[in-house]
């Protein structure tokens, strides 16, 4: 379906549509997100600041992190090119809500089921490296400069492979709408058993780890967050943001890691689809099924991040040229081999 | 079909006055973001003309990689914050009448030639078909584009390197 | 007697190529834009304190570092000339406060030579105790916080929740948990309290178990060996002629630790121990080499808990403490390196002149030699794993 | 630990005419030596005798402290004998440069010792021996005013660069005790209320 | 739809980014000119594939969007190289070909 070229009811649709983008999915992702890995990582840290406030569990420290972010000052340096400072964040948050536009919840829960679903979520998800590069620059601060410059050569750099790694999947499922491979693993057959569909992890098991390494980076996360390197960049790109600025960074950033992790789930896991249920039941239930292999996802990607050192900048240049993307070729080779051949 | 029209209106005017925006600011970061805008609306442009797929790939190519190549070149030549002084030469008036005489008579030839055709679309073209047309039709091209492009991968470290 | 046997140091050398940045000759850069000169500090995590460091950048390449020091500095050399001896121990707790307790000793130490006076047994074991204890505090929050500067956010958080352990020891023992202030020129305020002994029998383990986790978490990963290894290496030779000492020296092949090698000095003749070299001399072998001290100061600190000797704390000291004329050096070996004081005394109450040889100034004034030719990401792990406080560069 | 009687000889026999005296400070060698042969005895200590690793170096004013400002029966301050004594080893005049420096095989320590004029306080540096004693070398001249000769870069270490004096001289007062405008004040806004003569003064 | 909006639409955008290459001193710039030329281009080539119903023009555009990227790779190589040898992206200080 062509976005724009909808018939008559596109304008209400679209107002619905937007309402569900803007306000369901981030809060979605944020409240399930941050919570959850909040919460997870603080087990992993023996952090007791979080667990603390509101009693149970901390329940309060999302609320108090939020009411804290907005009643900051709003601080713009006096060098700083203020029209591309305050845009910066913006464009970071856009690209992240662009993403869950393509995202299919269930067989009919979602925003547009484009005939390029992946190649669109891949190419918007790339915008957010201007936003990271405006803000890096309009700072007027070198740290936040050199974070820039470190961020745009990594996304670069990673971009390759994450799409190297959804080639394989692409060609096995023979068609780049997530509906469609969502549905080609859920009608699919493992050696003529169809018991659990095909999960792609199980075929594309290279790409789903290739495809987790390279969103990590996408993501800046650790090991490859050398351009937020807090201890030496400080935050990189976002040392001089403060109040809901710095808030839109922090929810671009995590929900990234959500869109990424869903479309992890979409790609590998099969998505929204449950074996042998079709129809409403279907579009019921996928929202939970999809959330639930989403937090599976997170859950390694969150476990990576709080784990793990940082990899130097040309360690992590070596890594992505001379590790990952040969073996992403190798295995579309290899995909596109048996493609033809069965 | 006035929607399309509207949206077009509007994205036209934003990517000419962005264009204007890239060949006038004396701030060379302002002119790559300008170029964002450009580049946006062309793919947006693109979607209005049914061509999902190239959209696409003006995106992923041209704003994810093309333009954080020019700001990540300017931003290594120390682009400084602020207008700068002397980016343009003393050529502008002259550059403005060519410019003018190439676009009238562009637009005259144009409207003289066009007018009267219509463009009418039912459906997005299926990137199936274009990958038909590459791979079936345009193979020679296609593998020439990729010797190209390695040659170019070859030639700018050549170049950025120092020995 | 200590032993000297070399312990089983990893099979592997430094990669030779790793010295190439150690020449003196031009940096190597490939994309020439041009010098920016990065101001890391005064304010910036990396330097935990008041350092400056003035970068200059071709790139992620540092071409020359100048650090810049003195925003903490606050006279204590001429402090010292107006105090009393025993209020010259309130001042030097604050010169490396991470282990306060352990710079206190040689200072009382140096007052009670000049005095000809010993501090009882007891007294000398439950100083050696506190040293041994303030070297694991200062030694775990080092394990967690390399961790962080290269990036890995939870050994940090690892480290500071194990120190806070043996900072209530230090606490129950002295009522301080930063500056205790608990010597006194022969001997200490107070005896130990109840059920301290086997309070600390207990935490030692819960230190041995935190050490088997970062030789896990931190020493055996990947990431980390890569970040560390041959980066910031400082040969054996050099880094004397520079002053470095203690766990960074040793890091670097030399196997000297006061402790063993120097004038004997509290309860550590008594002690067996091992001293832990390393032969590489980079970040990661100054990283192994505190990781092993720690685990040997835990079990140099149950041997002292074992052979705890009974009787006074005090030795018998004039009211008024007045030092003969004389001059007195003494040196010890603490967590950060060597730290000795020359006191000259001219039969005052108070010292003529006291010299602080502090650990942490000598082995930041090796830092525009290892720093250059390294990148940005680099000179953070060379800082963090040289492992320095402010207080005791600054004084 | 080495023997210090033979510690002692053996330095003694490889400086040669260089030693002016030396003794013992509770157990460690006090070496005084010439000045003209101060980087000549760095040399000598560490490529001859193998004293590879160096402590410190600095400086020390045996002048007697003027007693300044103190309230009379003010315990707190310890006086100081009034007449001008010297250390171990000795001393031609007030200002002396002493340097520690050990060896890390033979685990033993000496500390040399050389006089400074007081007129003209020159003294050899020792960078070119041991390249650590750049930042000691740069102390001691902010704090004692003693000129490192062959220092490639003798600039401030602590304290600002235009800080005026040289505190750890003897008769530099101690700041806590007398009031002397802060170096860095240039621009104080007078207090509410009167009193802006101090911001003034601040600012000459 | 018409189509002469689109190809005026580009006609317009041709023009700006020739003012830009004829205006400009600066390497970058200059380059950005050349790209906003080669959309204008592209745009040209979508319409027609559109107004045709033929898919060619849109498989043309594809090879016109590579061989920018090849070209601002190597373009913004030799301007990083001016840089390093004349401390400038500025192109009419480059004299020194003229002998």
């Amino acid at each position: 379906m062509n976005a724009l070229a909808v018939e008559i009811p596109w304008g209400v649709l679209l107002a619905i549509k937007a309402v569900v983008i803007l306000a369901v999915v981030p809060l979605g992702a944020l409240v399930l997100g941050y919570t959850f890995l909040l919460k997870m990582m603080s087990h992993m840290q023996s952090r007791l600041g979080p667990m603390d406030p509101g009693g149970f569990h901390g329940w309060f420290q999302l609320i108090g992190d939020g009411i804290k972010f907005l009643q900051k000052e709003d601080i713009v340096p006096d060098e700083a090119d203020r029209r591309v400072f305050a845009l910066a964040p913006t464009v970071v948050v856009i690209s992240t809500f662009l993403i869950f536009v393509v995202i299919p919840a269930g067989p009919r829960l979602q925003v547009a089921n484009l005939d390029v679903g992946v190649f669109y979520a891949l190419a918007v998800s790339s915008l957010s490296v201007i936003g990271v590069l405006m803000a890096g620059w309009a700072s007027a601060n070198k740290f936040a400069l050199i974070g820039a410059l470190r961020a745009a050569a990594q996304l670069i750099a990673y971009e390759l492979p994450l799409l190297l790694a959804v080639v394989g999947v692409v060609i096995q499922a023979g068609t780049m709408s997530l509906q469609g491979i969502v549905s080609a693993q859920q009608d699919g057959a493992i050696f003529g058993w169809s018991g659990i569909g095909n999960p792609f992890i199980l075929t594309q098991f290279v790409g789903f780890l290739l495809f987790l390494i390279a969103a990590q980076a996408e993501l800046t996360q650790t090991p490859f967050d050398m351009p937020v390197a807090e201890s030496e960049l400080v935050a990189g790109y976002m040392v001089e943001y403060t109040g809901f600025r710095f808030l839109f960074f922090f929810i671009g950033e995590f929900g990234t890691a959500t869109a990424f992790a869903a479309l992890a789930a979409t790609l590998f896991l099969g998505g929204w689809s449950i074996p042998g249920v079709h129809g409403t039941a279907a579009d019921l239930l996928g929202p939970l099924v999809l959330v639930l292999k989403l937090m599976a996802v997170a859950f390694l990607m969150f476990w990576v991040r709080f784990t793990y050192p940082r990899l130097r900048e040309d360690q992590l240049q070596a890594l992505a040229w001379k590790v990952l993307i040969p073996i992403a070729l190798v295995n579309v080779i290899i995909t596109a081999i048996i493609k033809v051949a069965i | 079909m006035v929607a399309q029209n509207v949206a077009f209106g509007i994205l036209a005017l934003a990517m000419v006055l962005a264009a204007i925006g890239v060949v006038r600011t004396q701030n060379v970061v302002h002119a790559a973001l300008y170029l964002v805008v450009v580049l946006a609306g062309a793919a947006a442009q693109y979607i209005l003309l049914a061509a999902e797929f190239v959209a696409w790939v003006q995106v992923l190519i041209y704003i994810g990689a093309v333009v954080i190549l020019f700001l990540f070149g300017i931003m290594l030549t120390r682009a400084p914050m602020g207008d700068l002084e002397g980016l343009n030469n003393r050529q502008g008036l002259p550059a403005v009448v060519a410019t003018l005489a190439l676009i009238g008579t562009l637009t005259a030839l144009l409207v003289d030639a066009f007018s009267d055709q219509e463009i009418v679309l039912d459906a997005p073209t299926p990137t199936a078909d274009i990958a038909t047309q590459v791979f079936k039709v345009y193979v020679v091209p296609f593998e020439a584009v990729s010797i190209l492009l390695l040659a170019a991968l070859v030639g700018a470290i050549v170049l950025a390197r120092r020995d | 007697m200590s032993t000297t046997e070399q312990p089983m140091t990893p099979g592997f050398e430094v990669d030779p190529a790793a010295f190439r940045h150690l020449a003196d000759a031009q940096v190597n850069v490939e994309l020439d834009t041009g010098d920016m000169i990065l101001n890391m500090g005064p304010q910036h995590p990396a330097t935990h304190g008041t350092l400056r460091l003035v970068v200059r950048l071709d790139g992620e390449r540092v071409i020359a570092a100048d650090p810049v020091i003195g925003y903490m500095h606050r006279g204590y050399e001429k402090l010292t000339e107006f105090r009393t001896y025993p209020q010259v121990t309130t001042l030097i707790n604050r010169i490396d406060w991470l282990s306060s307790f352990a710079n206190e000793v040689p200072f009382v130490h140096a007052a009670e030579q000049l005095m000809e006076i010993e501090a009882p047994p007891r007294a000398q074991y439950i100083r050696t105790a506190l040293t041994e204890l303030s070297r694991i505090a200062t030694f775990l929050l080092f394990l967690g916080e390399m961790g962080l500067q290269v990036g890995a956010l939870t050994p940090a958080f690892y480290g500071f929740r194990d120190r806070e352990h043996v900072l209530n020891l230090i606490e129950a023992a002295t009522g301080g948990r930063f500056h205790p202030n608990f010597n006194r020129i022969g001997g200490l305020k107070d005896d130990l309290p109840w059920g301290w002994i086997a309070e600390t029998r207990n935490t030692m383990k819960i230190v041995l178990d935190a050490c088997d986790v970062f030789e896990d978490l931190v020493v055996g990963n990947e990431i980390f060996q890569a970040r560390t290894r041959s980066i910031g290496i400082i040969p054996g030779e050099l880094g004397a002629s520079y002053g470095v000492s203690g766990s960074n020296l040793r890091a670097s092949g030399v196997d000297w630790d006061l402790r063993r090698d120097g004038a004997p000095y509290l309860a550590y003749p008594d002690l067996d121990f091992q001293v832990f070299t390393h032969p590489d001399g980079d970040s990661f072998s100054r990283y192994w080499v505190r990781l092993q001290e720690t685990r040997e100061s835990a079990r140099m600190v149950l041997q002292l808990l074992d052979g705890m000797p009974a009787g006074p704390i005090m030795a018998k000291v004039p009211r008024i403490i007045k030092v003969p004329e004389g001059e007195a050096w003494v040196e010890t070996e603490n967590p950060l390196g060597q730290m000795g004081y020359y006191v000259v005394s001219k039969g005052a109450t108070g010292p003529f002149r006291v010299k602080i040889r502090s650990a942490s100034f000598s082995n930041v004034s090796i830092l525009p030699w290892m720093l250059r030719g390294v990148y940005v990401p680099d000179v953070v792990t060379i800082l963090a794993s040289l492992y320095f406080i402010l207080g005791d560069i600054d004084r | 630990m080495a023997d210090l009687a033979t510690l002692t000889s053996r330095i003694t026999d490889a400086l040669g005419d260089a030693v002016l005296d030396a003794g013992e400070a509770r157990g460690t060698l006090v070496v005084r030596v010439r000045p003209d042969a101060w980087r000549s005895t760095a040399e000598t200590a560490r490529r001859t005798l193998g004293f590879d690793y160096l402590s410190f170096i600095a400086g020390i004013d045996w002048m007697p402290a003027p007693v300044v400002g103190l309230v009379e029966g003010d315990t707190s301050t310890p006086a100081q004998p009034s007449d001008m004594t010297f250390g171990v080893a000795g001393s031609a005049g007030r200002f002396q440069v002493f340097a520690h420096v050990q060896s890390t095989t033979q685990h033993a320590g000496v500390t040399f010792r050389t006089d400074v004029d007081e007129a003209d306080p020159r003294v050899e540096s020792w960078v070119s021996v041991y390249p650590g004693a750049d930042w000691h070398e740069r102390e001691c001249w902010e704090m004692y005013g003693f000129v490192f000769e062959g220092h490639p870069s003798l600039r401030h270490l602590y304290l600002p660069s235009e800080f005026e004096g040289h505190p750890l001289r003897k008769d530099f007062p101690l700041l806590a005790r007398e009031v002397k405008p802060w170096p860095g004040l240039t621009d104080v806004e007078p207090m509410p209320g009167g009193d802006d003569e101090a911001g003034e003064e601040g600012a000459a | 739809m018409l189509l002469n909006q689109f190809l005026i639409l580009a006609a317009i955008l041709f023009g700006i980014g020739m003012y830009g290459v004829l205006v400009r001193r600066n390497g970058v710039l200059v380059l950005m000119s050349v790209e906003l030329m080669l959309n204008a281009v592209n745009l040209n080539l979508i319409a027609f594939s559109a107004r045709l119903q033929e898919t060619s023009g849109q498989v043309f555009s594809l090879f016109v969007i590579t061989i920018a990227a090849a070209e601002v790779g190597v373009g913004l190589a030799i301007i990083l190289l001016l840089y390093r040898n004349f401390r400038s992206p500025d192109l009419d200080e480059v004299h020194q070909m003229k002998g």
